[in-house]
């Protein structure tokens, strides 16, 4: 029995380790500098840790801008996603309506397709409008990718908000939206802000149409598919690094979250 | 009146939304991957399929697909009923889990960067073991079958967490009760899994395969990152000739067959994993 | 003060049709209970009335005043809900005080209300806890204090004791009873649970397919079910219905003869305890089956003139199985039905 | 910072960028200059061309980089829509072409005259007329392609070969040599994804065996040439079609013989001067093939800026200037600049090698691709497929030749791009025979 209960628990290290070290790896790398990069065998442990890697990343010309047009895009696409797909979501969870269905299955079709390849065609229109090479154009595409999850995501935050807390609410006096305001969204919220964390993940994330629609106003990863692969290895993982520690973040933050989102976001 | 109408606004911004960034261009990338200038045309498809690189791509993709799927699906049951028998720290041990949700496929390339080219950590480890003299190299045109376990091992270590939240959430859907009262009536462990778990998982599963075999479709960062163009991929030419080669015809003639295959890949799962609606619980 | 109307209301979803013309007045300050099984349209009703729910056809009138088109904060009623619907991020405080705040009443008047519902409903101890903090009793006493603050002239309850245990339930009846007697509201209150009904209101309408069966006290509906559904629905154990044939007037059962008032099939019912055992030959033999002595009295199930009846004895009398008892009903407690339509043919006596 | 600032901030962003301009970036303010430059891409080079070159520039411009193809797009589309966001253009001669039969490029004229004191070579002012009246670029800076080799490779040089004369035979016995000797395989080449091997096709291998680029594509010279390269192939680091610039694997030794341009050799040259010695590209039956490269600025039609950008210009072609560039970068300059005494042991290294390749008696200049527009990926796509369908995955060359030259006939058909040196000049397309 203790043998087994071992061998479980090594196990289980195992696999912590299995994604952990690799990350470990990457910062090493990241942070050892040119030297370290070439040096053979590596050291498994920083000897000369500097972070000078990392703050000379962080001084290339193009970086710190890239990291501001990530972040206007992820939230940009946050705002985009939940103000459309929430609204969309109370609907599935509230009423059952003509179409509803078919709605669903246009949103579960969305998932069936590589969306981020549609960014394809939308150069062209892109370009026409104005969109091309904006942050809102990539935001607004990234948005596409996120609102399906927002949609599904947010209509089971409000199925489980027990619709007779509703009934209450209006019948003590409140109007439908006071009524939203006051017990929905109080409820929904911290659910809410999950999705929005994680629509900003999947914006920060995304490369393929972040990289077709853009020249000059990159998304962080977009920038470093297209300049770092031009630039030595260091700088390339301090690259890595770079776009991997927010996911780690925002990870913990929604770590809550996670599983009731998924959960539900099955059917 | 008024109520009937309601749900119908709510949910027309997104409607709207989806309509023009997902109907329009989906029909868009359909025209032009069948236009040549002014006429229908197959000539992107024939270029495309003409092209030297086209057979490599298809049977990587599928190779990739093929493998990296299946092995997350076993990798992340595995982990999920792990996680059912973790005492302490199981909060802390789900995160670690988690955390390469949130890592891009660029990113998860350059992590098994460092550690599989010539003076990788890899090559570091096995020389401080003793077992190489000089650096090996897994990522050269000349070892595809290293580069495909690393393309594996890379996409293994990235996007197993999303297959392990959906199955961890659906197991939290399927009540203790059933196992308890499975093993009650003799149920082996095994046979718990096999007969009470595993079905009841498969809405689960099915949900988590849809969205793995799509996402390994479309995944193209992690093998340009590891492969360069040692190992191309549908979506990695897609991505060339629409900025490298700029021909915009082409690029969206392998849109049109990625979607093809995530569609076809959906429909599948949607019919051989679906539940009867007789036996939902 | 809010006397409640219901006319005509009829409700259908889609091609099903939840509530069929109900005609209901409801005296200002009475205790109606809707009494029916799942499905038969009592919860419908009670949010048609609420404004939760639109009626296809009909109105409701709430103290003289036609309400059906106004939005359920408009209709001056306050309701309990079955799950309570005590809002989980407010505390007991906010929650009792939500519907005089939103009616924008004055502090002042918000917290002597508040302090008096709370009062009368033993949560002043908890009234800045969260309701994740409560037992379901107490959440359910939060409840009906949110509903009773606002000093409604009308009150809704639906099922409101279902999710307590038998013992908490039977406290609670008495509690409500005497909490709503002494508001003197009007209250209209859904239950499928026969012996709340029967404990609590002043009248009972039974519905069954959207339909009101029967409408009136009590008392009455256990003694005269206007219909076998009635019967057969209130009542532990429910009225015993024997499908005989009568001829020339009469209807024979055992050594006994009853004067039946049509010839043909008829159903005669007869409650459990309507029956008094006598000695063989003197009234109708009963072949027990299963014998259930409840303390109070022995339950007895047996077989007569093939059909099942379920009989009340004195505690201390307990047969055996296989045995066969000898019964007569007490005199005037015989029911007659239609055999057809179910419909009580003797009207009930006044 | 609470939510409704939260709220309107992002909403200003939003607004702020659909009216074309990003609210958070700095990048492209409507009153900033806009230079647009495919060269000096290459993340460290162009930190240095905005911390170091235009240091004590008259304007400040925003310096954007882009790859040659979206590049070429962009500017049809400035033009199409008339819509001018770029003041100054700095690209390479074949790149600016297309822009200038399209009225793309404004005349330089007086900008020209201006400058007559700079020293720049007629032969290179001819180069920006495109063979019309007007100056429509001035000449900015020049490079080309030439190799290194780490010293430790100098005793397999195969006997009587001389490192400045090498032929690709000797290339081919010097790395097999190594191989055999010391079992790595370490000469390299850039053929990764960034990498500008095929370059090497165009300006290097194909001239030096065939005396052309396009026109001898599929002959038996082209054949034999393609036999022999896959047999040195042999000897060639397999990590070769990783391998973006050569600097990194000569730097870390991974590989001792390279070749590259010299801007993406500077960097090893820089570090260990002593370690690497430089030479010119071998020599073919044709001659010794190299492709020099001419960059220059041009101003777009409709710029925003024209006055700042000339003033851009002068500043980039003043002497000192162009010696910074030489020593930050690498590219050589094109004006009457003598290169100081005191440079880098490294830049000396790059420019030896650079004038040994100019000056050789069998120097053979082969252009840049010119006059194919978008069209020049697919061009170098043509050769890079052919170099992968017969080197790397063993194809006959006959075959793949034929096939490939279909694909080329058609694409130069479709550019209408006439030959250009060494091919024999051509009217209409250039023909693939």
């Amino acid at each position: 029995m203790t043998l087994r209960r071992g061998i479980f628990l090594s196990g289980v290290a195992t696999l912590c380790a299995w994604t952990l070290v690799p990350i470990w790896l990457i910062a090493l790398g990241a942070v050892g500098g040119r030297a370290a990069v070439d040096s053979w065998p590596k050291s498994f442990w920083p000897g000369s840790a500097s972070f000078a890697t990392l703050g000379s990343f962080l001084a290339i010309d193009g970086v710190w801008t890239a990291t501001l047009t990530s972040l206007e895009v992820a939230v940009l696409c946050m705002i985009f996603s939940i103000l459309l797909g929430a609204p969309a979501g109370y609907a599935l969870a509230r009423y059952s309506f003509r179409g509803a269905t078919a709605y669903r299955l246009l949103i579960l079709l969305t998932r069936a397709f590589p969306v981020g390849i549609l960014a394809l065609p939308l150069t062209v229109s892109f370009i026409r409008l104005g969109l091309y090479d904006t942050p809102v154009g990539v935001a607004l595409i990234h948005a596409a990718l996120a609102l399906p999850f927002a949609v599904l995501v947010s209509a089971s935050l409000f199925q489980g908000i027990p619709r007779e807390l509703e009934e209450a609410a209006w019948v003590f006096g409140c109007s439908r939206p006071r009524a939203f305001l006051r017990v929905v969204v109080p409820l929904a919220l911290p659910g809410i802000a999950a999705t929005a964390i994680f629509a900003f993940v999947i914006s920060w994330n995304e490369v393929f149409a972040a990289s077709v629609l853009t020249v000059r106003h990159r998304t962080l990863t977009a920038y470093l598919l297209a300049v770092l692969s031009e630039s030595p290895l260091h700088v390339q993982f301090a690259g890595g690094l770079m776009l991997i520690v927010p996911s780690v973040v925002f990870i913990f933050l929604v770590r809550k979250h996670l599983f009731s989102m998924w959960g539900i976001a099955n059917r | 009146m008024r109520k009937t109408l309601a749900p119908y606004l709510l949910i027309a911004p997104s409607l709207l939304f989806l309509a023009v960034l997902f109907l329009v261009p989906l029909v868009q990338t359909i025209r032009l991957a069948f236009r040549a200038g002014q006429a229908w045309s197959l000539g992107n498809f024939a270029r495309m399929a003409n092209d030297l690189n086209f057979s490599d791509a298809v049977l990587n993709t599928f190779r990739i697909v093929l493998i990296v799927v299946p092995l997350q699906l076993l990798l992340a049951i595995g982990m999920s009923l792990m996680l059912r028998h973790i005492r302490r720290g199981r909060d802390l041990v789900l995160w670690i889990w988690s955390i390469p949700l949130g890592i891009s496929d660029l990113a998860a390339g350059l992590v098994w960067l460092a550690i599989l080219n010539d003076r990788g950590y890899l090559n570091s480890a096995l020389f401080d073991l003793g077992l190489i003299s000089a650096p090996h190299s897994y990522l050269t045109y000349e070892t595809p079958a290293a580069l495909l376990g690393a393309i594996v091992l890379a996409e293994l270590w990235r996007a197993t967490a999303i297959v392990l939240v959906v199955l961890v959430a659906g197991l939290q859907l399927v009540p203790k009760e059933y196992a308890e009262a499975a093993s009650v009536f003799g149920a082996s462990p095994w046979q718990i899994f096999r007969r009470v778990t595993l079905p009841l998982l498969r809405p689960s599963i099915q949900t988590a395969l849809i969205l793995r075999t799509v996402l390994a479709f479309e995944m193209f960062a992690i093998v340009l990152a590891l492969g360069g163009r040692n190992m191309p991929v549908l979506v990695s030419e897609a991505y060339n000739w629409q900025y490298a080669n700029q021909d915009y015809g082409v690029a969206a003639a392998y849109a049109v067959v990625v979607m093809l295959l995530s569609l076809a890949a959906t429909l599948v799962y949607l019919r051989v994993l679906r539940t009867p609606p007789e036996q939902l619980a | 003060m809010a006397e409640i109307v219901i006319d005509g209301i009829r409700k259908a979803f889609g091609a099903v049709v939840a509530l069929e013309r109900v005609e209901l007045r409801v005296a200002d300050g009475e205790f109606l209970a809707l009494l029916g099984p799942s499905g038969c349209g009592k919860t419908t009703l009670l949010r048609v009335i609420a404004g939760l729910e639109s009626q296809s056809e009909g109105r409701v009138l709430i103290g003289g005043r036609d309400v059906s088109r106004l939005p359920p904060r408009a209709r001056g009623l306050a309701m309990v809900f079955q799950n309570y619907a005590v809002f989980p991020h407010m505390t007991v405080r906010d929650n009792v005080a939500f519907g005089l705040r939103m009616a924008g009443a004055e502090a002042a008047r918000t917290d002597r209300q508040v302090r008096r519902a709370s009062e009368l409903l033993h949560i002043e101890p908890y009234l800045d806890r969260y309701p994740s903090q409560l037992s379901g009793g107490q959440r359910q006493r939060v409840a009906v204090a949110r509903a009773l603050a606002v000093e409604p002239s009308v009150l809704l309850m639906d099922e409101p004791l279902s999710n307590l245990d038998a013992l908490l339930r039977l406290e609670m009846r008495a509690e409500l009873k005497s909490v709503l007697r002494a508001a003197g509201t009007t209250t209209i209150y859904v239950t499928h649970d026969q012996t709340e009904a029967m404990g609590l209101a002043d009248r009972i309408a039974v519905l069954q397919d959207g339909r009101i069966q029967q409408l009136d006290r009590p008392a009455t509906i256990y003694s005269h079910p206007a219909t076998r559904f009635v019967g057969g629905f209130v009542g532990s154990p429910p009225m015993n219905f024997l499908e005989l044939a009568a001829a020339g007037g009469a209807v024979r059962l055992g050594a006994l003869t009853f004067p039946a008032p049509a010839d043909g099939p008829i159903v005669l019912g007869l409650r459990g305890e309507d029956i008094e055992e006598v000695t063989a030959g003197a009234g109708f033999p009963l072949a027990v089956l299963v014998v259930e002595p409840m303390g109070s009295h022995t339950l007895v199930t047996g077989q007569v003139a093939g059909h099942r009846m379920r009989v009340v004895l004195p505690s201390e009398r307990l047969p055996a199985p296989g045995e066969d008892i000898h019964l007569r009903p007490l005199p005037g407690r015989l029911r007659w039905m239609d055999a057809a339509s179910g419909a009580a043919i003797n009207p009930p006596n006044p | 910072m609470n939510r409704r600032d939260f709220c309107i901030r992002s909403a200003t962003a939003a607004a702020g960028a659909l009216l074309g301009q990003t609210a958070l970036s700095p990048a492209a303010r409507a009153a900033d200059l806009v230079w647009l430059s495919t060269q000096l891409r290459p993340i460290e080079e162009a930190s240095k061309v905005r911390q170091v070159i235009l240091k004590g520039a008259p304007v400040q411009p925003v310096y954007v980089v882009d790859e040659p193809a979206p590049f070429t797009v962009r500017l049809e589309a400035e033009l199409k829509t008339n819509h001018h966001t770029t003041s100054l253009i700095g690209a390479l001669h074949g790149e600016l072409q297309p822009l200038a039969p399209i009225g793309g490029l404004a005349p330089l004229d007086d900008l020209a005259a201006r400058l007559k004191d700079r020293g720049i070579p007629d032969k290179l002012m001819a180069l920006g007329r495109f063979g019309t009246a007007h100056q429509l670029y001035i000449p900015w800076m020049q490079a080309t392609y030439f190799m290194a080799a780490n010293r430790k490779a100098l005793p397999y040089l195969p006997a009587g070969a001389d490192i400045n004369a090498l032929t690709y035979d000797q290339l081919g016995h010097w790395a097999a040599n190594i191989a055999a000797k010391t079992g790595r395989r370490m000469l390299g080449f850039p053929a990764g994804p960034k990498g500008l091997m095929h370059r090497f096709f165009e300006g290097f291998l194909y001239p030096s065996y065939t005396g052309g680029v396009v026109t001898p594509f599929r002959s038996p010279e082209a054949a034999a040439m393609w036999e022999k390269f896959a047999a040195m192939w042999k000897s060639v680091n397999p990590n070769s079609t990783n391998y973006n610039f050569m600097q990194e694997p000569l730097l870390t030794g991974d590989v001792w013989i390279g070749f590259d341009h010299v801007a993406r050799l500077l960097d090893a040259l820089t570090h260990m001067p002593d370690q690497f010695v430089t030479f010119p590209a071998p020599a073919g039956p044709k001659g010794r093939a190299y492709m020099p490269v001419i960059a220059g600025l041009a101003i777009p039609t409709g710029a925003p800026d024209p006055k700042g950008a000339a003033a851009l210009i002068e500043y980039l072609t003043q002497p000192a200037t162009q010696i910074t560039t030489a020593r930050e970068v690498g590219f050589f300059p094109v004006v009457n600049a003598k290169l100081p005494a005191d440079l880098s042991p490294g830049l000396k290294l790059a420019v030896s090698a650079i004038n040994a390749t100019q000056s050789a008696h069998d120097a053979l200049p082969s252009l840049l691709p010119l006059g194919l527009g978008a069209k020049g990926g697919e061009f170098d796509k043509v050769f890079l497929d052919t170099f992968q369908l017969i080197v790397l995955r063993g194809g006959k060359p006959a075959a793949v030749l034929d096939r490939q030259a279909a694909v080329l006939r058609k694409l130069m058909v479709e550019a209408a791009a006439p030959c250009w040196a060494p091919d024999a000049p051509s009217t209409g397309a250039c023909p693939v025979l």
